[in-house]
This record gives C-alpha cells, structure tokens and sequence, in this order.
C-alpha cells in the first residue's frame, strides 16, 4: 500500500495462491475432470501453466470403452452425458499423457475410478510412483457406468470402505470426489473423511434424462446420463455448502461454474478452491478469464489474499 | 486453431431455411484446409449453451472498408436452419459480435492428381465440398453429384461449375435435375469413371449408400461424418464413431471432431456406425 | 376418418382425457402447488375449466407464516424459492377459497402437508366431506420448513407411516407427491404405494442455494430454498422414468416444463398426467398453450388418444 | 388485467442508464390507474426466465401510421439498467414483440383535494409519480420532491413541471439542484404545508426516511414499494411484506403484487419491513 492524494492505493496484486490437502495451487481454478481430456486438448487455447492444478480424465486399469452413441444432449442451460468413462487406461496414460503433462508447472492431479474396490486399489497403487502425479482424485460418483463407482458414492458404508483401502496404498494428496445424487451428503462426506480422504470435490453430475418426442427414444443411448451446467449450479452450491460444515478437510467446489461470480459463490460458502467443467466447452479460454476476473474482483473488493475471502458466508 | 472473439460480415439467406455467414477470421486463408470445420458461438447467449460445429464453405479476402486499410480475412458458413441455435443465428446481423473455434478436425486427402475426382453432396452435406474443389481443380477432373429432397436444398451448385466443376443435381421430388437419389448418378458415373476417388458428405443414409456403392466399385471413398459435439477438439470424447478394428474387449472410438470429420472409409466399422446426430432430430432443449 | 382423394382425413379431433386413481380429467394438464395460488389469481388470464384439474397451494391445519423474505431469486433457467409454506389454514380455505373453486367443473385436487403425522391425518379428516373436492395431494417433500415434510419423504418408513394414517382417514383419490431429493426414489415410492398412495406426483424443488457475491448473503433468507423451472426437467424425466417402472399406481410427472413438448417427454416415459408450475409465472396462458399443442401435436403424429402416447418410450 | 402479447412503439435512452420505452397497450388507458405496474417479458429469451416488475409511467395515444387509421394505444415504461434483464431491454427495438402482464395490482388513493399533495421520488422510484401528478393536478396543489445520486439519476423532471406540478431537485453530490437528500427537503416542505399529503415511491432507505418524517408530523403517507416478484398476481407469495399486524403467531403478510404496491404507511410493520429487492443487488444469474 502507498499513500496517493491521501487516498491509499494497493500497489501489490491480490494473492490467489491456495493451498489444498499440501498441494500448493497459485489459484483456486482447476479443470474438472473429464471436460478437459487430458490437458493437451485444450493446450492450444490456453496457457495449462495458468492454471492452479491440471485434473485429467477419469482413468481406469484397463482402457475403457465407454457407452454406445449418442453420448451428448444439450437441454435447458445444462448438458446430459453418457460417455460412459471412455479412457485410455492407466498404462498408456502413464507412457503417453503424463509426459505431456509433465512439462508444466501446474500440479497434476489424476481422477481415477474403478469397477471393483481391487481396481480402485490398484490404480492407486499404480500412481504411486509415477512422476509428476501431484494428487489423487478418487471418482466414486459416476452415474454413467452400470456396475460402476455409483455404489461406492451412495452408499457411507461403501465408500468408507473403498476410500480406505485407497488410502493405504497411496501417499499423494487424496481427494475424493462425492455424488449428489443421495438423501444427504453429510453421510458420505463424513465417512469419506473418516476413511481417510485429504480433501473433498463435489458435485459430480446429477443423473437426468431427455426424450425425443417424435422419435420416442431417449436422446442418449444410454438413457441416463449425467446432467452438468449452469442449470445445476444452485444445487451444487447448497451441496458444498453442507459438506464444507460438516468437515474438516478442504472442500472443492464443482458444478455449473462459467463465471468469476459462480465461483465466488463456491469459494464464499467454503470451498478452498474450484473445478470448472462444461464452460471449457463453451469457451475454451474460461478458465483464464475466471481467474483474470477473480483477482479483478478481490482488487475491487479490497480483499489482498483470497483466503480470506472462502468461508466468510454471512448466513 | 484458435478462438477468435470476432464480428459478422454478413448473413443472408440464400435458399429457403439456408443461410450463408460471412465472418471475420483472421489467419483462416493460411490455415483452413478443405474439409475442416469450426464451433461456433452466438455470444452473451444462452441457451444455446454449447457451440455448434459448422463446416467451413469458403475463406477469402474481402475489399476494406475504405482505400489503404488491411483486406478484411474472412470464412463463411453455410448452415441449415434446424433448431434452436440455428433460429437464433438467422437472425444475426452485420455487426454482431461471435465467437469462432477454428479451424478444426483433419479434412480431406486430396489424392492423386490422376484420378477423376467425384464429389457428392447431400442437402447442407456440400458445404465442405467447395474448399475441396476449389484445391482439385487445378490437377484433377472434378464432378460434383449434387442430391437433395427438393429444389430448395440444391444450393451454391453454380458456384462450384464456376470453379469449372461439371455438375449433376437430382432431386427427391425431381423439382430440379434428374429424379431420384444422388446415389444413382453415383453408379452412373463410377461405371464410367472406374480410377475415381470420391469423396462424400450428406445425412447418413446417404453416405451409408455412397459406401456401399464404393465397396462394390473398390473406389477410395473419404466421407465426412457429423456428429454431436460438446467440445470439438476431443475433450469430451461425445462425439466418437467406432472404428475399423473395434470390438467390446478392444475398443477403438475415433473422435469425429479430433480424427475426423473426415475419414478414409476404411477407418470406419460400417456395420457398427451408431445413429449419429441427424438421427437424433436435435435436441430441442 | 374419411376419405378424400384417396388421402385419409382425421374428422374427430384427438383425444386428451386421462383418467388417475378415478379423477377423470379432460386432459392431462394442471398446475403445481404453489404456482397457481388458490386458482382465483390466475381466472382473468386463463378459463380455468380448460385445465384437466386444478391443485391449490399447500394447506395445513393452521394457517401458516411462512418465511423471512427474500423469498425468491431467479437462477440460471430457474428459480429458488423459500416460501415456508405460507398459507391461509385449511379453514379459511374450505370457507373463503373453496367456493369459487366449486364453480368450475375441472377437478379441484387440494394440496396438503402438517408439520406432524397427526396434522397431516386431521386436515385429511377435515377435507373428507367438503364438496368440491375431488382428490387431495399430499406433500411429504417441501424442503422450505425445517421440521415440515422433509422427514417424512426422504426416510421410507416414514413415509409410509404417514401415508397409511392418511389413507384411513380419507376415501378420496390420495396423490402423494414426492421429493427428488433422495438416493434412490424407487424406495419411497414403493413405500407410499404400499401404504395405500392411489397416484404418485413428482418431483416436488430440488434443494439450492445462491449467493449474493458482493453482499456475501444467501439470496435467500432461508438460506436454502427449492430450485424449480426448466433446469430441472432433465432430472425430473429421470426420477418420473424411474418410479413408473418400480410402482403400479398412475404417476403424475411434474418438473420444468413450460411446452408441450417438455410435457410429452413426461407423458412418453409414462407419467398419466403433468403438473405445470414455475411457467405459470412466466406466462399465465402456459397451460391453455400446452393443452392446444398436446393437441395439435397428436393430430400431427396420427395418434387418436393420448393414452395411446403415454408409456410408450422406445428405449 | 390481460396478458397482452404486443410490439415496441420505441425505446430510448434519456439519461445516462435510464430508459423510456414505449409499447403497443390496448385499454391501457381506460385500465390503468396511477400506481398500478406490469410484468413484462422479453419474448422467447431465456434467461431471464421470469418477467420483471415495472411501474406503469405513462398512458397515452400515439398517432396512427396513415390516415384513417386507428390511434395507437401505448403505455410507457422507463427503466434504470440494473441487471441481466433490463440490459437486454436496452437492446430491444420499435417492432420487437414483447409481452405484457397488466396493469396489476393496488394504486393510489387521490385523496383529499384540499390537502398540498407532496410526492417523493428517489431515482427511478419517480416513476409511478407522473400518472398520480396527472390526476391530482385537476384538484390539488402538487408539489415534487425529486432526490437522485446524481444529476444523471434526475429524469422526466420538466414533464411534471409541463402538468403544473411545482418541482424540488436535490442530488446527493449537488450536481442539480440542492445538494443532500431529498428528505430535507420534505421536512421543510412539511413544515410549511401541515395540511398535506405524502406519496412517495424510491429505495428502501428513503422510503423508511419518509415515514418517519411523516409519522413525526402526523401527515398521512402512502408508499410504493418493491419486491422481488416471480408472478405479479397475488400466486407465488414471493413478494410479501409484513403487515401492521404481524406476528409470529398470527402471520399478516401482505402481497406487494396485489395488495400493493402502493400501501398506506399504517398498514405496514415499518419495525420489520425486511431487506427487499434493492437490497439484494439483484441475483446475477
Ligand atoms: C463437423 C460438422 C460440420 C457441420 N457442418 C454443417 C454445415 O456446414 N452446415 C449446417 O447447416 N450444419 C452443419 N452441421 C450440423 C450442425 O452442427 C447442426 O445442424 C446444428 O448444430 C444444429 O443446431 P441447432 O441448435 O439449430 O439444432 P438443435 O437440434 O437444437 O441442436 C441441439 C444440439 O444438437 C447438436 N446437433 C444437432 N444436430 C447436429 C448435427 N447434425 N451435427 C452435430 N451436432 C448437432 C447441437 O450441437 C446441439 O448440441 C455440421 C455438424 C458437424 C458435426
Ligand atoms: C412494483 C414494482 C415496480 C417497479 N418499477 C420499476 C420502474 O418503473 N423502473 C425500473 O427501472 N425498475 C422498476 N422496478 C424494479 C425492477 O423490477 C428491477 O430493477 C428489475 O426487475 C431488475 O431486473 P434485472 O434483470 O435487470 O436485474 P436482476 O438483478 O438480474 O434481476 C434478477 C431478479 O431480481 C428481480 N429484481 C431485481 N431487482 C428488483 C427490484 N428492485 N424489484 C423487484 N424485483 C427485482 C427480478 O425480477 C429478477 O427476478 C420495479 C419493481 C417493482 C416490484
Ligand atoms: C463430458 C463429461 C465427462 C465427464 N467425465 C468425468 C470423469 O471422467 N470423471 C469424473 O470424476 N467426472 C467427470 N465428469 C463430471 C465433471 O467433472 C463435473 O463434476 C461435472 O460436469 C459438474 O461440473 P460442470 O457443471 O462445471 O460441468 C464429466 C462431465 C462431463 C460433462
Ligand atoms: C413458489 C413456489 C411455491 C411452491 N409451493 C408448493 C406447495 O405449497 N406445495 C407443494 O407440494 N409444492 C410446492 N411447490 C413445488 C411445485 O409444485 C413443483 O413441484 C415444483 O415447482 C417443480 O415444478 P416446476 O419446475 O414446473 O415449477 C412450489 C413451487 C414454487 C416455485
Ligand atoms: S466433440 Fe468433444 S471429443 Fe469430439
Ligand atoms: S409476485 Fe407472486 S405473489 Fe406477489
């Protein structure tokens, strides 16, 4: 600060560095995980080294090849998907993505799921010694998979379960993402932290459906398929905000995040930080812009270093 | 490949429910290649909330605004009015500030300069077609198959005969050209033209005929496929069509937008290609 | 039909009547609870005989404050509501509403809901021998009031609990409604069918929240209140899909629709009739519109009887 | 009370973020009464999803377009641009369809034509004014007290001054008129018309100013008030404020949409009068 004209002038830029579960961020905007492939996608558009952390598709030990087309649908403010967690599999992610990847200075942290509580294991084992690999995030919430992780995300007991075991096996910052389609969050995010988890990420997708009316057909092949956007993002909202008073550990706040505002919305409930999703498609260059109008809004504010905004609800 | 925040040149309908965009784009003389296409963004919009992919027609210099300023770059679109995006972009102006991802996908191998070149475009499916043209004439015959339901979905087919591409057109009804399918023509002319290549783009049933016709003729077939896209640049991976060698154990999804839209035909698993977006009837969100 | 030159020519118009739990209807289109008032306050902008029923704001014993105000705030294709339920008390209802509504020849389904398993029995009990009406709703899901329904529709014995009082006390057609704000809604709604439900509605609002940024106020001063309008009817196709399948009795599809095509995505996936709510505010005429373009719609795609439509999903 | 489905006649801005627009109202002249307001909607645009609230300013007939034509019955909104709705207003056009929910709800009383009659406006609060300041000038002595931030938030005010209405600017910067706030001014005025009465229509905080003022010397007052407001006609309960009445036991809440807007002061519990809408910033959707 200086004195000009008796009026004080800020001469430093707001802080936006956060740090999650020991990962140091330089800001609170990250991708979340599967609106942003594998981070060479998008690396034309965007500078990946603005970003406070990379997430990386959802990955599982085998390749995955995912659900029948079509996969997509927009509907009102919002999109469905059914991809059904296509990816390449941990191994040619190791030896092809993370190489990529490697040569930023963004943290890397790798969404990860499995079938059965032993491929969870294994995954996570997998990354335990593969460079570059900042975090975890362990996606226990997928609505898109039949047999998939949606009994892990639904059920405490499940998830406590699977997130333990998880736990043993890594020493990398674990962060376990939440569904939102259960009677009350709180549970989950409980167990999960009990379990073991450093960190929390919600909200994965809500489950949805669309119809064609003249065809009579679902408009995924799928069916159901999982509803993100700016339609979702008031209930995303309430969720952290729950979830961020019913825990101790760091809260990442997704769902229908596009503008700085949204965020704010996130960060002012609790959230330590932000997964921004379906807006990448919108606009490739959202995610900068955010972050350009986050440290904007903090200088208008008043507010020199961001954490000092996340948490100051006045509710 | 970038996102230009730019302006409408200009916006005009050119046949009924067709209308042609002209758009400010930087760069797209040097890096458009025949086949691509971009996503487009009616901007402080919404709904729509996601771009809609749109081939490139054309792209070219326009005179300046007045004597000594820069020629203004430009691309132009041709699209359809289908749904909801469409409905809002007929009614842009000159003016109208949009936003442009682009140029994108792998578009078409232009070939041996030997063979005839047989070009066959089904309603909005030509658009991609011109660029193509534009590149062939210089060392190929080129002959463009020209379908559609009625009269009014023949569009730009004199501007391809001025590039001095010889043209067939028939239509559904036989309210313009020949009566009947393009894919008639087609096996007119493959009988005629036995070292061609062609090169196809239209709904699917069409292309799925033009495939046919081609395997039974062992004629190099390229086609570009639509699809629904979210992100078009492979993030999102909704777009995919299965591939030659896919099987349930070992799958192999291509992206349309990232390894496409154009493709070898035989790239594709055929039995297998999925009801693809002009199956679906939009989503009318 | 005739014929005329050689084409076939409709001569009869579609039909629209639907039956549920033996409310005949004559058309499958009403308004939702709390969007249409007690009726009176939509009679100068729409005939409310063309409707296929009407249903009144939510009653109770008592009549009832509601919230603080804000009460209301728009989302993103959407609204959040936090009315608390304010309403005038079944009496006052039964003497000052209920006549007016008497005089049109459209069903009239009451809409209830008690802070107790006893108050929800007695306003039943009380609504047993009033003329007029024809069927009631209750509400075992608003998630405005704190110790209100949420209890008893998230949690299936309790459910069914109060379902089955409800069920001695009346002999009128008992809809129940739902909330969609559970893990698995097959559960709940097994449970109230079980218990005697003649007909199911859903989805009652989905719980958000939004933040005033600047201010760092909840919007609303309830904090949280219910998320309705368009972005939700991709979720509520979903849940209406999913109960149809688990329960036998007629299901009424309520969630985001504002056109004939957003109902005929209700009625493909098999619910017998649709509620329309938070469109009723953006136009007043909504529901005549949807009825014309149910119609019209029919006439189009040759299907003589809406029943003929209803469940037909090809998926 | 109709749901109108009409055009723009015209939409112009008359200071810096203020606009006046005018539209195609049938029987809004035999209708309206001063006070009332409208839900209006921007045809097929989402967002905004709900109509948005605003005060009824003027009535009237515009010419015909030819001769022997009918008289164009118009009403006339003016607007401050706050938010996502009213900058989308700002960008409509003369013959852009639009809808219109109105006139609605409870004026003002006129009143005693021996009291002074003293009307209060702050900002785009002046609005509901003009069509009072109409009628009352047949009868009484009418008398403006317009206050604004700024010069620019000073609007329309030459129009009272054209029906004969004696005008009294302050701006809280001094940039016109008085510098300070327009209460000021009314305690001066009350001072030297004991025998009047007050309507006034502004922000929260002027509004509370004026009812104490007027309660310290007994004048009768009646305020229009805003709300956040989803339906506009007395359904959804979103807009209500506490009556004079209230309590926790024995809830009096009253609609702003119809049993306002305009309330005298001793029907409201001005202890509990709650933060509404101009408070809340609006919801930045
Ligand atoms: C690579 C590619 C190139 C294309 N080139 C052209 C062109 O040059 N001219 C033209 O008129 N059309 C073209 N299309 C089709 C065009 O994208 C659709 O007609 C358009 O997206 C429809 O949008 P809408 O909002 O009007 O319709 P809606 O039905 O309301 O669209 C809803 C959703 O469906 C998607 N969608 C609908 N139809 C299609 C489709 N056929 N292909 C892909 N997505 C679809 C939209 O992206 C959107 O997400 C192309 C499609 C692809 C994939
Ligand atoms: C009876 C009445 C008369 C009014 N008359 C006028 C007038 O003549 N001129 C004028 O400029 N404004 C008037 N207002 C305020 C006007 O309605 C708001 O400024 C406008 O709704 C803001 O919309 P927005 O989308 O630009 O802002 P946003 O902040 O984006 O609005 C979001 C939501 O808040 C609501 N809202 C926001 N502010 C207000 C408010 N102050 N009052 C009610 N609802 C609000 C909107 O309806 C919408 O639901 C009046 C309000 C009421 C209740
Ligand atoms: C196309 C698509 C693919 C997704 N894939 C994954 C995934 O692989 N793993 C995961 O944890 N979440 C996945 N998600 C969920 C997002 O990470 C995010 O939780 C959700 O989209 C809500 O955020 P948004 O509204 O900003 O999109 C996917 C979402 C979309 C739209
Ligand atoms: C302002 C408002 C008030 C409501 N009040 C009630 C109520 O009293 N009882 C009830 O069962 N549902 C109530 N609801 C829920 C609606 O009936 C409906 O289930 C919900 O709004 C979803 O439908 P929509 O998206 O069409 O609005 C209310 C909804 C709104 C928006
Ligand atoms: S459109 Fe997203 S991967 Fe092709
Ligand atoms: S705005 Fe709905 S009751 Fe007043």
């Amino acid at each position: 600060m200086s004195e000009l004209n008796g009026q004080s002038v800020k001469l430093t830029r707001p802080k936006l560095a956060v740090e999650i579960a020991g990962l140091k961020l330089k800001n609170p905007v990250m991708p979340a995980s599967g609106t942003f492939g594998y981070g060479e996608e998008y690396a034309p558009y965007l500078d990946l080294n603005q970003l406070g952390a990379i997430v990386t598709k959802g990955l599982s030990l085998n390749p995955k090849a995912g659900n029948p087309t079509p996969r997509i649908c927009e509907t009102v403010s919002g999109m469905l998907n059914a991809i059904g967690l296509q990816n390449v599999g941990i191994e040619d992610f190791i030896k092809h993505k993370m190489p990529f990847l490697d040569q930023y200075n963004s943290p890397v942290i790798v969404n990860f799921f499995g079938n059965t509580l032993e491929e969870y294991v294994e995954v996570a084992a997998r990354l335990e010694d593969v460079p570059g690999v900042a975090g975890l995030e362990m996606n226990i919430s997928c609505p898109n998979v039949k047999q998939g992780g949606i009994v892990f995300g639904t059920e405490a007991s499940a998830a406590s379960a699977v997130v333990s075991q998880v736990r043993k096996k890594t020493s990398k910052p674990l962060i376990v993402k939440l569904t939102p389609n259960v009677t009350d969050i709180r549970v989950t995010a409980k167990a999960v932290e009990d379990a073991g988890a450093d960190a929390i990420s919600l909200i994965n997708t809500l489950t949805g459906m669309a119809v064609d009316v003249k065809t009579r057909k679902p408009r995924l092949a799928n069916t159901i398929g999982g509803l993100s956007g700016p339609a979702i993002r008031p209930i995303a909202v309430r969720l952290v905000h729950q979830v961020v008073q019913a825990v101790d550990v760091p809260v990442i706040g997704i769902g229908g995040i596009s503008r700085a505002i949204d965020a704010l919305e996130f960060l002012i409930v609790g959230a330590k930080a932000v997964q921004v999703g379906t807006a990448n498609f919108v606009d490739p260059n959202a995610m900068a812009t955010i972050i350009d109008d986050l440290e904007e809004f903090c200088q208008n504010e008043g507010i020199d270093d961001i954490n000092d905004l996340i948490g100051t609800l006045d509710a | 490949m970038k996102n230009h925040k730019t302006i409408i040149l200009s916006n005009q309908e050119i046949s009924p429910g067709y209308y042609r965009m002209r758009i400010l784009a930087p760069e797209y003389n040097k890096l458009a290649q025949p086949g691509q296409f971009v996503m487009f963004r009616v901007q402080r919009s919404l709904p729509p909330l996601l771009r809609r992919p749109f081939g490139i027609f054309r792209v070219g210099y326009a005179a300046p605004d007045c004597d000594g300023m820069p020629q203004k770059e430009f691309v132009e679109l041709i699209y359809k009015v289908v749904g909801s995006g469409t409905e809002i972009m007929q009614d842009l102006h000159q003016g109208d500030r949009v936003e442009l991802l682009g140029p994108l996908g792998r578009g078409f191998d232009l070939g041996d300069p030997d063979e005839e070149k047989i070009l066959v475009g089904g309603g909005i499916g030509l658009v991609p077609l011109y660029m193509l043209a534009e590149k062939l004439v210089a060392n190929s015959n080129v002959r463009l198959l020209m379908g559609g339901r009625t009269r009014d979905d023949i569009i730009t087919v004199t501007e391809f005969e001025r590039l001095g591409v010889g043209t067939y057109v028939s239509t559904e009804d036989g309210s313009l050209g020949e009566e009947g399918l393009v894919t008639q023509v087609l096996e007119r002319k493959l009988k005629k033209y036995p070292n061609a290549q062609v090169y196809a783009c239209g709904p699917m049933p069409m292309i799925d005929a033009v495939q046919k016709i081609c395997a039974a003729h062992s004629t190099p077939l390229q086609v570009s496929l639509e699809a629904l896209m979210a992100c078009g640049v492979g993030a999102c991976l909704g777009c995919v069509v299965k591939g030659a060698g896919h099987s349930e154990e070992n799958p192999q999804y291509l992206c349309t937008c990232k390894q496409g839209p154009v493709f070898q035909a035989e790239q594709l698993d055929w039995n297998r290609l999925e009801n693809q977006s002009g199956d679906c009837g939009g989503c009318g969100v």
